[in-house]
């Protein structure tokens, strides 16, 4: 059974097609990167499965629940797709803790002390228990990244999608948010992850996804898409990378 | 009982309204210029002047704005003739609205300047610019950007704010209105008269201040013309 | 009877500023409830709504307090509708107060970044928890410096209903001027009471604003 | 995380408490003497800050010539006086709205204002002078040519200063008599139209030596009426009447008396 179908989505920004014709079929505890040039419509197509973004044709099912043209129960597939950003977004005025328990506490109705034994054990898997009393500007952005993985599991998602986390990082703390992705890859969670770490792609997903003006142009095992490109626009996509 | 309206007698005192808006536009023209003046010349010396001259600056800018500005004007117009100087109520109004927009200002065009980061300066500077070109060429006209809409509707409050000088002289368009109120008793249709007036000029302003935007920031996108655009200027607005 | 400027007059002045004090106090809250609306609605209400209430604030925003007063105040009578005064003119210096503080307070929410909506979104927050938990603390924080600075405002110009027989503090100036004749005491002595009152709350404003945890987008 | 809630109960409250006191506060504008009596009080605008004619104590409460003759009025009519201080700017407006059920606002009656209200026959007067600096001469009206004079914004001495037609002569607008008077007292103008009784009441309490009445140029006495809405014509005539009882009871000039220290200027009343 597959965790998140995507079925022809087409995706419109005014008169732009931003999404083709979209197709993705993605297995329970599978791991998939989705490469492409900024425009190819990756971020886009995430953005549509957590129903941020509205489609205009086709439709996605993920973990059980519907979206279609019309819409459809974002609420209740929220609560299971989780979703972390490139900026992080932590609320700011909230304590890591108050972060990672807010939503558990209003969305589920969690008790105060079962939501914080929740934020207490996913803040571990982040390797961030000894901070849950700061406040994000006193986090480096390395660890706000990681707070906001922790928020995104405390709710205990089925699949979770991950936008360009490491793009707003600097080099040197991309290394510790990679690392809790892939503890959470190993751990069995099905994850559709947006990169550019090519070898961070190569080598935790199990399948790589490359987008191509708005459609899912080359796909296939990461390690055999690395290694033959079928496509000239993949091959020229991945070429200076691999330098 | 519906309230009948009725504007005929109104109308007819209507040369009078117009007089008055034109006075209106006189009297808050002369003290825009002056307030400006005086906001240039308090924000430069806050921002570069030694330490005494910003703490006058300081404390001028405080008292104006932490007092109505038709005690302001009382105190000018009556108070002053007590140590011996003796003005006409048309020059204490100018006098009390560009005190003023100047202590608003002076805060405004602070803010303007203290908000271009150093390192344009110095880029300036490290091109071989003198202080004045860098001034002229960097800083002018991304500082007015920030400060435009806060500016504008400065300038707004005080085209409105100079009715208050309706109370000490009697030629500005609020005045106006009170007196063919005075006269014909039909206080609604005045006031209406004279809300639209003033809601015409105020439109008319903001569609030049936009024209203007439009031409110095050359953009497709002017600064909004709402009155508080950019939040961390709005308290620095007022009368 | 008040004769020449002295003690007296000082109580009779202070008297006065009691008065300004309350009326502000009415003001503001009256005024900020109904500005608390039009900032929501002019954020998140259906696109008519949203329009009519920024018709609505350009229209006041471009016309004289003094005649906003007054037409609030009498257009109320008008239609039939009566007040104290003290009531009346909280509620016409409301009106003010509500396309103002409206104004500020849209902006502060405005000035919270998209992604902080989307991300309460993607947790699956409906659109009141979001403005509940995520938005508006963040707005209000934001919000102080600007209020505060505001409320100034408010002080100084309930001086105007002064227009419609209500003796507050400056009008209190007046009268006592009527009977003295010394304007240069007795406004002087009205205008540091102004500043007494003003100034810590200016202060209190700049103070405010470097608020931590919470940066307005740029 | 409670004070969302408070807040919204907060505003609930307003809310309501603001419908409350709209309903409250509805009946008010009467023109008849029967809804008068319904309404067991009479509701008077009354013009206030113009000593001798009132004063206003440290407490900030007003008492006065009109506010007395505006409390006799309410006991004649049997009902309880509910008195609303009103200036030169908002009278009309008071009267016209509904606020107040009459004016009894130092108002001369004119063919262009009893276009608005009716105008009682008059129930005072004043005489009108010109106050000035001793060494100033003024003679005759001439004598005002290229100077400057300041009357309170469109009062009748407005009226008839600028209707002079005297060569030169700036006319000063100010919002009431006071203003009007603190002008030729800082020397912003070189003389004043002003109310008699008013300019000498000031001239004797400021010790103002420099400062007289002229007496060589009577300008005119002007007589003060009350003013009420259109159709209520049942209560203007019940003031007519009452004006003319107190006048031959005496009770009116005993009033005046009291209270500004002269005669009620002119004589007798005028009716019309």
């Amino acid at each position: 059974m597959s965790a998140l179908h995507i079925n022809e989505i087409q995706k419109y920004f005014g008169a732009l097609l931003v999404l083709d014709g979209v197709s993705l079929d993605i297995a329970q505890s599978e791991v998939v990167a989705v490469i492409g040039r900024s425009g190819s419509g990756k971020s886009t197509m995430l953005r549509c499965i957590n129903g941020l973004e509205k489609i205009q044709a086709g439709s996605i099912e993920v973990a059980g629940h519907r979206i279609g043209p019309q819409g459809g129960d974002l609420r209740s597939l929220r609560k299971e797709v989780g979703m972390v950003f490139q900026s992080y977004n932590l609320f700011p005025h909230l304590t890591v803790l108050e972060n990672v328990t807010l939503a558990p506490k209003v969305v589920k109705g969690v008790g105060r002390e079962e939501a914080e034994a929740i934020a207490h054990d996913v803040l571990r898997r982040v390797g961030l228990a000894e901070k849950s009393g700061a406040y994000s500007d006193e986090l480096s952005g390395g660890q706000q990244q990681r707070v906001a993985i922790a928020r995104s599991l405390a709710m205990q998602p089925k699949v979770m999608l991950f936008d360009e986390v490491t793009s707003a990082l600097d080099p040197e703390l991309t290394g510790e948010v990679l690392k809790t992705m892939e503890e959470l890859a190993d751990a069995g969670m099905t994850m559709v992850l947006v990169t550019h770490e090519m070898g961070f792609a190569r080598q935790v997903a199990d399948r790589t996804v490359f987008m191509h003006k708005g459609k899912v142009w080359e796909q296939g095992p990461s390690e055999e898409l690395f290694s033959y490109p079928q496509t000239p626009e993949l091959r020229n996509f991945i070429a200076p990378n691999l330098k | 009982m519906a309230y009948q309206m009725n504007f005929a007698p109104v109308m007819a005192l209507a040369p009078q309204l117009f007089e008055g808006a034109f006075n209106t536009l006189i009297l808050s023209g002369q003290s825009i210029v002056a307030g400006i003046a005086i906001g240039v010349v308090g924000a430069v010396g806050r921002t570069e002047g030694p330490r005494w001259l910003d703490r006058a600056i300081g404390a001028y800018v405080e008292l104006f704005r932490n007092t109505p500005l038709l005690v302001q004007l009382f105190l000018i117009f009556f108070g002053l003739p007590y140590i011996g100087l003796r003005l006409s109520a048309n020059a204490a109004a100018i006098i009390a609205v560009a005190l003023n927009l100047g202590a608003y200002s002076t805060e405004i065009l602070r803010a303007g300047l203290q908000a271009i980061p150093r390192t344009q300066i110095e880029a300036g500077l490290a091109l071989g610019m003198s202080r004045l070109q860098v001034v002229r060429y960097v800083v002018i006209v991304p500082a007015l950007r920030i400060i435009y809409p806060a500016l504008t509707g400065q300038l707004t409050l005080t085209l409105l704010g100079s009715s208050i000088a309706s109370a000490i002289s009697a030629t500005e368009l609020t005045a106006a209105g009170a007196r063919i109120e005075s006269t014909t008793f039909r206080s609604l249709e005045t006031f209406l008269c004279v809300a639209v007036i003033y809601i015409a000029m105020t439109f008319t302003f903001r569609f030049i201040y936009w024209l203007i935007g439009l031409l110095l920031f050359r953009r497709k996108a002017p600064p909004k013309p709402s009155l508080i655009a950019d939040i961390s200027e709005i308290s620095r607005v007022g009368v | 009877m008040i004769r020449s400027f002295g003690w007296e007059s000082v109580e009779f002045l202070i008297r006065g500023a009691g008065w300004t004090l309350l009326l502000s106090f009415m003001t503001f809250v009256i005024g900020g409830c109904f500005a608390l609306i039009f900032a929501l609605l002019r954020t998140l209400g259906p696109k008519p709504v949203r329009l009519a209430i920024a018709g609505f604030i350009q229209l006041v925003q471009a016309t004289p307090l003094l005649i906003i007063v007054f037409l609030s105040f009498y257009g109320l009578s008008f239609v039939g509708l009566h007040f104290p005064p003290m009531v009346g003119a909280g509620l016409s210096l409301a009106v003010y107060t509500t396309v103002f503080l409206g104004d500020i307070w849209r902006g502060c929410i405005e000035a919270i970044p998209r992604q902080q909506w989307e991300a309460a979104d993607a947790l699956a927050l409906t659109r009141m928890q979001q403005l509940r938990y995520v938005i508006l603390p963040q707005a209000f924080k934001i919000s102080l410096g600007p209020t505060v600075g505001f409320m100034v405002q408010i002080v100084k110009n309930t001086s105007v209903v002064a227009l419609i027989g209500f003796v507050e503090l400056t009008r209190a100036g007046q009268l006592l001027n009527n009977m003295t004749f010394q304007p240069f005491h007795v406004f002087l002595t009205v205008a540091a009471i102004y500043f007494a009152i003003c100034y810590p709350m200016s202060f209190l404003s700049e103070r405010l604003k470097g608020n931590r945890h919470v940066r307005p987008a740029h | 995380m409670n004070w969302f809630s408070k807040l919204r109960s907060a505003a609930l409250a307003t809310t309501f408490a603001v419908t409350a006191a709209t309903l409250v506060a509805v009946p008010a504008k009467a023109q008849t003497l029967n809804e008068i009596t319904e309404k067991g009080k009479v509701t008077i605008g009354v013009l206030t800050g113009i000593p001798p004619y009132d004063t206003v104590d440290a407490s900030g409460k007003t008492a006065g010539f009109l506010v007395d003759l505006a409390n006799d009025v309410a006991k004649n009519l049997g009902v309880k006086a509910e008195i609303v201080p009103v200036n030169n700017a908002s009278r009309a407006a008071a009267l016209e709205s509904g606020r107040v059920d009459m004016l009894i606002a130092h108002m001369t009656a004119t063919p262009e204002r009893a276009r608005t209200f009716l105008m009682t026959n008059p129930y005072g007067a004043y005489e009108m002078r010109f106050v000035a600096r001793k060494d100033m001469p003024l003679k005759k009206l001439d004598d005002l040519a290229g100077k400057r004079v300041s009357v309170p914004k469109g009062s009748t001495q407005d009226a008839a200063v600028s209707g002079f037609g005297i060569k030169g002569l700036e006319v000063v607008r100010f919002d009431d008599d006071a203003l009007a008077m603190q002008a030729l007292i800082s020397g912003q103008v070189d003389a004043t139209a002003a109310v008699a009784a008013v300019a000498n009441d000031v001239i004797k309490k400021s010790n103002l030596a420099d400062i007289e009445v002229k007496s060589d140029v009577p300008i005119f006495t002007l007589y003060w009426s009350m003013a009420v809405r259109k159709n209520a014509t049942e209560l203007h005539h019940w003031l007519n009447n009452y004006i003319y009882y107190s006048e031959v009871s005496g009770s009116l000039g005993t009033l005046h008396q009291k209270w500004v220290g002269i005669p009620i200027p002119g004589g007798k009343l005028p009716t019309f």
